[in-house]
Order: C-alpha cells, then structure tokens, then sequence
C-alpha cells in the first residue's frame, strides 16, 4: 500500500518503497494540471519505508496531487485528509465565514428572535436540525433530478418547496409525537420558512457542485454558526436591554449596531487556515 | 378594511412601515448588496417587481385559492416570480449579477412579500392591493437608494462609480461591519424624526427588533 | 416563560416578521378537524396544478432568456479579450477549451479548438485527432455542445471520467496571429483570484485583468488598480519567470506611467517604457498586501509557463485548427 | 419559575461590583492613567514626539465622542471619570507609531460612539473601547496599521520615518531566522550587546507605541497591583493561555514576548465592565483570549491576535456571567427553588 502526503511547502512524504528504477521515473502532477509535471528535485530515504520526495514548486496542503511511476505502476493520489476538509469547511461557515456577520444572511430571523435567551436557544436548535435535514433532501433533489435533467432554472421552486414541506412535515410530527416539544419549538418552525440561510445553504452547494459530506458539513457549520451567533446575541441584547440606552437608540438601531461590532469582532478569525 | 386612498397606501409603504428601516424586513440584502449604489438599485429593482407581481397575482387568483393550501401557494407564486426575475436579471445584466446573483434568488425567503400577500392582498381587490404592492416596494427601493449611496459615498468617495471624493473617506462603510452601522443610525435618524415632529416613537419596528 | 411570550408577541403585532407566520396558525386551529379524503384529493389535484403551470411558465421564460444570456455573457468576454489584446472588431478570437481525463494516475489532455478535437497524452505524443461535426463549427455552437461531444469522444469505457478543465483565446487579425489571453487562477489571502492574463504572439505580457477575487477592500482588493496589474505589461517570458515581489514602495513617476497604459494603447507603451521596465525589474508589492501581490505574480508566473508548454504542444497544428 | 427569577438576576455590570468600597470610577481610572504613563514616557523615548502627539490625538478623539454623546442624549458630561482619557491612551498604544495624526482621532471618536455611548455610558459597554476603536482603525486605514511601524531609536525626538515590519509579522512571513535577524538592526544600550530576549523586555523592537516595553507595562501592572485595582485572575490566565500556544508557533519566546500579550493582558482584558465577575468566569475568559491570541497568530490572516482575542471574548462575557454566576447567589437560589 502507497500512501502520500505534502508535509511541506515543498516536500512530499511517501510512505512505500520504491525501487531505484521506479524513483528515477517519478512523475508528481497537480490534479489540476495533469499534462504538465512539477520538478523533483530530490528524492531521500528518510527510513526503511518513507521518503521525502523535494519539489522546486511551491505545493498546497489543499490541492490534489497524483504521484506515479510507470516503471513499477505506482499510482497514488495525495489529497488532504477527508475528515481535516470536513471540519474545515464547518470552522469556515461558522466561523470565519460565519453567515450572519460575514454573508448577512437570515437577518430577519436573527434580529427577530436573539431578543431572548431562550427564543434564541429554541430557534437555534431547531433551524440546525431542519437545515441539515433540508440541505440533504436538496443535495439529493439537485444532484439525482435538477442537473441530470437540466431543469436547474427550477432550483429556487425546487429547493423552497422541499423546505415548506420539511417544516409542514416536522410539524404535523411533533405535533402528534410531543405536545410539549412541539410546544417549545413550534413557533420557530414556521419561522424557518422565512429565513434565508436555509436556502442558501442548497443554492451554495449547488453552485459549488460540493459533494454529500461537503453539503453535509457546510449545512451543519452555517446552522451551528447562525445559532451560535442568535445565542450570544441575545445574552448581549439581554444585558443591553437593561441599560440607559439613549431613545432613538432603542430597539433595532442598538441591535444592529451590536451586531456591526461582533461583525467586526468575527473580523478577527478572517484568514485562517489550518492547513 | 375600507379601501385607502392611493397616497396613503404608497405613503404607508415608504415611510411609516418602510420594509427596511421601520419592519426590519428583508435585511438581508438591505446589507449585503449595498457597498456600491448600482447593486442596491439592481436589488431594489427586483424586489419590487416581485413584490408588485406577487401582490397582483394573489389579489387575482384568490376566488380559485382553496384555503387549506393557501400559503404553499402564495409561496409557489414569489418562488415563480423570483425565478423568473432572476433569469431576466442574469441574461440582461450580467454584470451587476455575477454580484448580487445569491440574494436576486434569495428574495423568495423575504417575509415582507409573503406577509403582505397574505395581509393585504389576498383581502383586496386588484387595484389597492397594486398600489400597497407598489407601496412596498418603493419603500424597499428608497431604503436600498438610502443605504447604497450613503455607503458608496461614505465607504468609497463616489457615487454609482463615479468619484466624487478622491480618497476613500471611511473604508468600514463598505465592510460587513459598516453595512450594520449604516442601518443602526439610518433607523435612529428615522427615530429621530419622528421625535422631531412630535410622534411618540412607534413601538412597531423598534421594539420589536 | 419566553416561549409563550414569543407566542403572545407574534400575535399582538400586526407587523412583526413572523406575522407571515402567525397568519399560517390562526388559519389552522380553526379548520383542525380532519380534511376528508375528497377534500385531500383535491387539494393534492389543485397543488400538483399549479405546480405544472409554474415550471410551464418557467420553462417558457428560461427558453427565452438562456439564449441571451449566453450571448450577453459571451459578448461581454469577447469586449474585455479585444479591449486586453487591443483588437478592432475586424479581428477574430477563437476558443480552445482543454479537457482532461485520468486513467492510472496518467492523463490525456484534449484541446478543443474550432475545427478539431486533439488528443495528447501526458508525455505529449499525439494520440487523437477528431474533426468536429458541422454544426459545432458554428459560431453559434453553445458550450455545453462543445463539452458534450470532447467528453463523449474523450470518455472511453476505460476512462473513469473527463471533465473540462481550462481555456484560452487566440486573437487573429488580416490571417496572422494576433495574441493570446490564457485563464489562470491563484489562492490568494482567502479565496481564488481569477484572472486574464493577455500575450503578444511572441510572449510579452500585453496586460493582466482581474475577473474574480475576494480580497480585503483597501487592502488586497487593490490587485485590480491600474498601478499594480499594470506592472507585468511588457513583461517576457523569460523576466515574467524571474520576477520577484518587493516590498519597496512603488516609485512615483512608475506609478504615473503604469497608470497611463489604457491611454496609450499597450504596445505602443511599451516601446516608450524599455528603458523603465528594465529599471524596475520587479514587482512593487501593494502596501499591506504581500500576501495577494505575491499570489497574483505566482499565479501569472505559472499561467505563463503551463502555457508555454502547452502552446509548444499545439503549435505545429495551430494553422489548420482555426479557420 | 427558577429560569424566570434567575434570568431577573444576572444583572451584574459597573465597575462597583469588582471595586472595593468606598473608591469612585474617577479614582479608579484615573489610576489606571497614571499606571500607563510609564510605557508612554518609554514610548516617547524610542519613537519620538510622534508617540506623543498620537496619544494626544487620540485622546482628543475619545473626549469629544464623549461630549458628542453626552450633548445628544442630554446627560451629564462625564468626562471627569477619566474612562474617555483611559479609552484614548489605551487606543494610542495599540496602533503604529508612524501613522498620520488624524487617525487615531477618527478611530477613538468613532470608538467612543459605537462602542460605548449609543449603549448608554461607561458600564454599559460590551465590548472594549480603545479595542474597538482599534478594529474600527483597522478596517478603515488597513494599510498605515499594519505598516506605519518605526525603527526605535534612543532618544529621537523627530521620527526620520525609517520603518520595518514588526517581529511577529516578520516570523509568520518569513520564519523564524528573518525575525531574529531583525534584532541585529536594534539599538544596543550603553551597558553593552543585548540578547534578543533582552531587546524584547526592555522594549527595544518595532511594534505598536505602548506595547513595546514588557518591563515598563509590567511596571504599571505592580502598580495597579498595589492598588488593588486589578486581580492577578485574567492577566495570569490569559498569558498562560498565550504561552500554551506558543509551543505551537516557531518561536515561544517571540510568541509571548514580540506582541501586545502584556498590554493586553493587564490592561485590555482586565477592564471591568467588559470581563467577567466571578473567578471562575474571568479564568475561563483569560485562558479564551490566550488561546485565540495564539490561534490568531498561528493560522490566522494577522501577525497579531491579541485585539481580535479579547474582542471575541468580549461577546462571550454575558454568557460567561451566565455560567458562572457568583456562588453565593446562585446556591441562595437553589434553596429557595427547592
């Protein structure tokens, strides 16, 4: 078994042994740019099984690279681990690209329930169980009917339409199952329909032809980051609220202008990358 | 509802319960799209075809709307509107698309249409529920004019591109954060106002928000 | 508790956000009991109608506007290829799409021009040479059609998959070759800059245009300014390979005359400026921004050279490729 | 029911509740002043008047947004609490010494009016003041904030605006060897060579006006020590946090010493009204800002995190109250519920 990894701005670690004839014929390409081949300069043995193979290109921790030698038929795909681009892509939507502060994306909501603690919560967790379950059912909408059949004008029709009867659905359930979930998290519900993460979340996907677990994560990273951001606006809004703030400031102005200054908080996060 | 006059009914939707700044409606793309005046425009443009055409449809199709699937159905409509607006958008301005493209599709989740819809239209005849429509979505398109030149000129020195100030007076106008700002002290200026002429201020958008 | 006063709230407000909302409750505690199956049907009957009109009429609008889409789309790319390459509408620009498809870890690359479909493998030997049917040799042949048939032709049963890849333009005037411009691509300070970069037919640098990129306003946003794209102009390839980013401030009089390219269309610029470009051998990085001003130079750098190699391969059927 | 009455209760802000009895907000801060005024002096010293006229600049800002806001909501002029000077002197540190004069002006007065006056006055504010203004500066002259930077030199008194990169930006750019190289281009004191380390203590490097000097900002914390104006809770934790990190970074030593870890440690993160109030929570929060701090500098698109970090976990304070509330209350509450 061959396996490949970039450990370095320019230095790739194979774990395998290779042979002197299959090292001299080593050929590294960029997945991207599969016709031309990127120089090895150096190829060492590090020990019995690995080798460092030096590249005169810079390499990307997140490009795909294929690693092959026609003398022994060595072929391997050096990809950046699946689970790292997986929490990658949830640390990106909820933080640094965080929907609400970066994206202004479910505003109406988010100003409308982090008023309260408690609304906060409930509107939180519900909107991140429905926008996974919607993010699915559309990724398998778009993916196995709207592009095969070309019919991809029909996204927005498609897309709210799955959502209206997730909630309709989820409703009628927990209505029958639990009065008092149901009860507790009802209201937020029917909100959901209004809130436009959730069908940014599918249009997003759709345009970046991002795979299952990508849809997957990305539906769970925006949901958690909108719900921690509903969370800890309300816990400001709750001691703001109490304070003499001047009269026209009162209500929204406060409110918005609270929210310019997480925005700018969440600034802070811009640019990370942790591969 | 004894049917208001058309002033009053555009009237309403500009300034007493402007989408934007007095609802706190549609926020998003009231922050999102507008860093430069032409994108707000672009946006503002949209929604009010959409809101019109909404309104219009559902004050006309209401005898045949069975109540029980009344709102899927309203919903269908702005979903249909939406659509087509947005392809219309794509083909004939691809410019300003390839930028405000997200939140031109993203106006089908915007609860100003469906609540007037629901509120005004489909209690209506077709000319009130017009003009309310109209009203609406001028108020939107003022608040996007408002907010778009402010920001351009404020964030960028110029206005639909062209320079007025040679430096970029404020850069944080057209920052995320600046989008905020912007709207916090339009609000309170609108609240302002209203304490300028007297009115007690409304508990409408304010405490809501 | 709260969640009953979220409740009470939404109703006592006739304008509240979720009022579109509360409309939906109170329409439903009233109408609870249980629709009959009569009642069901229909509702279903009179939903799935309106749901086919709705896709009919938008299947109507989107056969009227995808067309003109596609045409708005293509001719606001063949204004900024001409205005880069500096051509009149007398001139042509042809397409040369690039398609690639993958078996053992070895690629064949297909390039795609107007008349054929030429097949290499990732060692360069030629292994494919298709004429495209008549009615792709249209202008007015759509991308998808042309995607279809390379992928069809290129996506043998031992090939896992092809996808299309990349492009680039070649400019021609009076029969002779008049310039490229080659799409390249760069990771800068978040997301993907995208870029065209423009070349004379003998590889100097006729000018670079930002298409697409995310950086911070003020900051790494400046990569479009006349000031800093400008700087590759009148490049070649061999100093476009050894162009190193400095952190220098831009000198004012270069400044001045890199602002002037636009004015002064770029060729004729760049004989007056011999004498300047070799004084400023590299590129003044943005203030602030080495990050993106490098990855802009890297970018244009390794668009150069993947395109020089792969023009070397092409050349010699380059003449009867184009009409 | 308990959630109601315990939601009743967590009001907790104002500088009263972390204050001894019987001192005034007026004591306090002009205290806090007074416990600056060593960096300012060391910062006068190595970057000129400049250093100076920035602070003034500044301060000037913060006085006016404060009497803007005072004028608009028809209050009392509060300038006399001396938190609108504080405010001013702590923005003047954060930023770059060769920056255009204006600018802190610009950034306090906006600071002062976002962060802190529509909210209603000291005490109400959640987030920092001069950090906010900070951000504010940040976003709107990117370009002289994280360039304007002056090569110290003993005993200018006009900057001959020679500026280079800062060491922590010098390390992310370029590593570790670039960044200890920088040290070579320092001043040396009269007593002889120093060693970096030595540099970076004494304050002998590029980087923003009041943060340079290790030695004289840990000068001023004795001294609010002293006092008993700060407790030794946040500033531990966050430091300790910071340095955790550092094992990931090139360099622990430039890691901990080479940023604004100090001033932000003892005079940023401890401000009263924006931290939390129990030990507990101000341990949580410390050991936060650490983390961030180094998470920032590490993977993160700056050189320096300190002022994100704390801004950051400014938004978590109210939570931070919520889950560790003072215990005497909350047990009290339980009981009562029971």
């Amino acid at each position: 078994m061959v396996e490949a990894k970039v450990i370095g701005k320019h230095e790739i670690m194979i774990n395998a042994d290779i042979p002197a004839p299959a090292a001299a014929n080593l050929r590294l390409v960029n997945e991207q740019d599969a016709d031309i081949p990127l120089t090895i300069t150096a190829l060492n043995k590090k020990d019995e099984h690995h080798y460092i193979a030096t590249t005169a290109e810079p390499l990307s921790a997140t490009d795909h690279y294929l690693l092959s030698s026609q003398a022994n038929g060595m072929s391997v795909t050096l990809a950046p681990p699946f689970f790292s681009v997986l929490i990658a892509v949830i640390i990106s939507s909820a933080l640094i690209n965080n929907f609400v502060f970066t994206r202004y994306l479910g505003l109406c909501v988010f100003f409308g329930v982090s008023r309260r603690r408690e609304t906060a919560i409930g509107m939180g967790v519900t909107f991140s169980i429905v926008a996974v379950l919607a993010g699915f059912l559309c990724w398998v909408l778009n993916h196995f009917a709207l592009v095969p059949l070309k019919l991809g004008f029909l996204q927005i029709i498609a897309f709210i339409g799955i959502v209206a009867a997730l909630v309709q659905a989820a409703e009628t359930i927990i209505k029958k199952v639990n009065v008092v979930l149901y009860k507790k998290f009802g209201i937020f519900l029917v909100l959901i329909t209004t809130n436009c993460i959730i069908l940014a979340i599918p249009l997003l996907n759709a345009t970046a032809h991002a795979g299952l677990w990508e849809a997957l994560a990305l539906a769970f990273g925006s949901s958690f980051g909108f719900a921690l951001a509903m969370y800890l606006m309300s816990c400001a809004r709750e001691k703001v609220d109490m304070a003499p703030v001047p009269a026209i400031f009162k209500g929204l102005p406060i409110a918005f202008i609270l929210a310019g200054l997480f925005a700018m908080s969440f600034l802070g996060f811009s640019g990370l990358k942790f591969m | 509802m004894s049917s208001p006059s058309a002033k009053v009914l555009i009237m309403r939707g500009l300034f007493d319960e402007n989408p934007v700044f007095r609802l706190a409606l549609s926020l998003c793309p009231a922050v999102a799209v507008t860093t430069s005046l032409k994108n707000g425009l672009l946006l503002g443009v949209a929604v009010f075809c959409v809101q019109v055409l909404s309104s219009v449809s559902a004050s006309v199709l209401k005898p045949f709307i069975n109540p029980r699937i009344r709102l899927p159905l309203f919903v269908l409509i702005v979903a249909l509107w939406v659509s087509a607006v947005d392809m219309i958008l794509a083909a004939y301005f691809p410019a300003i698309y390839a930028q405000v493209g997200l939140y031109v599709k993203l106006i089908v989740a915007f609860a100003i249409i469906l609540s007037r819809m629901e509120l005004f239209a489909s209690k209506n005849p077709i000319w009130p529920s017009t003009l309310d429509g109209i009203g609406m979505g001028l108020g939107f398109l003022l608040a996007m004019i408002l907010t778009g030149s402010l920001r351009e000129l404020v964030g960028s020195g110029s206005i639909l591109g062209i320079t007025i100030i040679p430096t970029k007076p404020l850069l944080l106008a057209v920052l995320p954060a600046g989008g905020f700002f912007t709207i916090g002290l339009i609000m309170a200026l609108f609240n302002w106002i209203d304490l300028m002429r007297g009115k007690k201020l409304s508990s409408g958008g304010g405490a809501h928000g | 508790m709260s969640t009953t006063s979220a409740t009470s709230d939404s109703h006592n407000c006739t304008t509240c956000p979720q009022h579109a909302a509360c409309g939906r409750q109170e329409q439903k505690a009233p109408g609870s009991s249980p629709p009959s199956a009569m009642d069901m049907v229909k509702i279903a009957l009179g939903l799935a109608f309106a749901c086919a009109i709705s896709a009919l009429i938008l299947g109507w609008v989107y056969m009227k506007t995808e067309p003109v889409k596609e045409k708005n789309l293509k001719a606001r790319e063949e204004t900024m290829i001409r205005a880069l390459l500096g051509l009149d509408e007398g001139a042509k620009i042809f397409e040369i799409r690039r398609y690639l498809s993958m078996k053992d870890g070895r690629a064949e690359i297909g390039y795609l021009t107007p008349r054929f479909l030429i097949e290499f493998s990732d060692t360069g030997e030629k292994i494919g040479l298709n004429e495209l049917p008549e009615n792709l040799q249209k202008p007015s042949a759509t991308e998808d059609e042309k995607d279809r048939f390379a992928l069809e032709k290129m996506h043998r049963p031992d090939r896992p998959d092809a996808r299309y890849i990349g492009r680039f333009f070649v400019g021609k005037k009076d029969g002779k070759l008049a310039g490229y411009i080659v799409e390249g691509s760069t990771l800068g300070f978040k997301n993907q800059i995208r870029f065209f970069l423009a070349l004379e037919s003998d590889m100097t640098v006729r000018g670079v245009e930002v298409v697409e990129h995310e950086e911070d306003p003020g900051l790494g946003a400046e990569i479009i300014q006349k000031y800093f794209k400008n700087q590759f102009v009148g490049r070649s390839s061999d100093t476009i390979s050894h162009l190193e980013v400095v952190r220098e401030p831009l000198p004012p009089d270069w400044r001045k005359a890199l602002e002037a390219i636009g004015e002064i269309p770029a060729d004729e610029w760049i004989g007056l400026h011999e004498a300047d470009l070799a004084k400023h051998p590299n590129i003044y990085a943005i203030t602030g921004s080495t990050i993106s001003s490098t990855a802009v130079t890297n970018g244009v750098k390794r668009t150069m050279q993947n395109f020089q190699r792969r023009l070397a391969l092409l050349a010699p059927y380059m003449k009867e490729a184009l009409p | 029911m308990a959630a109601e009455q315990k939601q009743r209760l967590t009001l907790s802000f104002g500088p009263h509740i972390h204050y001894p009895l019987g001192r005034s907000t007026a004591e306090l801060m002009w205290t806090v002043n007074l416990a600056l005024m060593p960096a300012l002096v060391w910062a006068v010293l190595i970057f000129g008047w400049q250093a100076l006229a920035l602070t003034v600049s500044a301060v000037l800002g913060t006085t006016l947004g404060e009497m803007a806001m005072c004028a608009l909501t028809k209050t009392r002029v509060t300038l006399r609490d001396g938190s609108a000077v504080c405010s001013g002197i702590l923005l003047a540190f954060v930023i770059a010494p060769g920056m255009p004069l204006y600018m802190p002006f610009v950034g306090g007065f906006l600071g002062i009016v976002l962060a802190k006056g529509v909210f209603g006055g000291l005490g109400h504010n959640i987030f920092n003041v001069a950090l906010i203004a900070r951000a504010i500066m940040m976003a709107t002259f990117p370009v002289p904030m994280t360039t304007a930077w002056l090569v110290p030199k003993f005993g200018q008194i006009v900057p001959d605006g020679t500026t280079m990169a800062t060491p922590l930006a010098v390390l992310k750019e370029h590593g570790l060897d670039a960044a200890l190289a920088l040290f070579q281009q320092m001043p040396d004191t009269a007593l002889g060579a120093l060693a970096p380390w030595e540099k970076l203590m004494l304050g002998l490097r590029p980087g923003c006006i009041g943060e340079v000097s290790v030695v004289f900002i840990l000068l001023g914390a004795a001294f609010l020590l002293y006092k008993k104006v700060i407790r030794l809770y946040i500033p531990l934790s966050v430091i300790a946090g910071t340095v955790f990190m550092g094992l990931f970074s090139a360099s622990p030593m430039l890691h901990s010493l080479a940023g604004g870890l100090w001033l932000g440690a003892f005079f940023m993160a401890t401000d009263y009204v924006t931290s939390p109030i129990t030990p507990r929570g101000q341990i949580v929060f410390g050991l936060g800002i650490g983390l961030l701090t180094g998470m920032i500098r590490i993977w993160g698109g700056y050189p320096e995190g300190v002022c994100y970090a704390i801004l950051l976990m400014n938004i978590m304070v109210p939570a931070l109250n919520e889950w560790f509330p003072p215990r005497r209350f909350a047990s009290r509450f339980e009981e009562v519920n029971a």
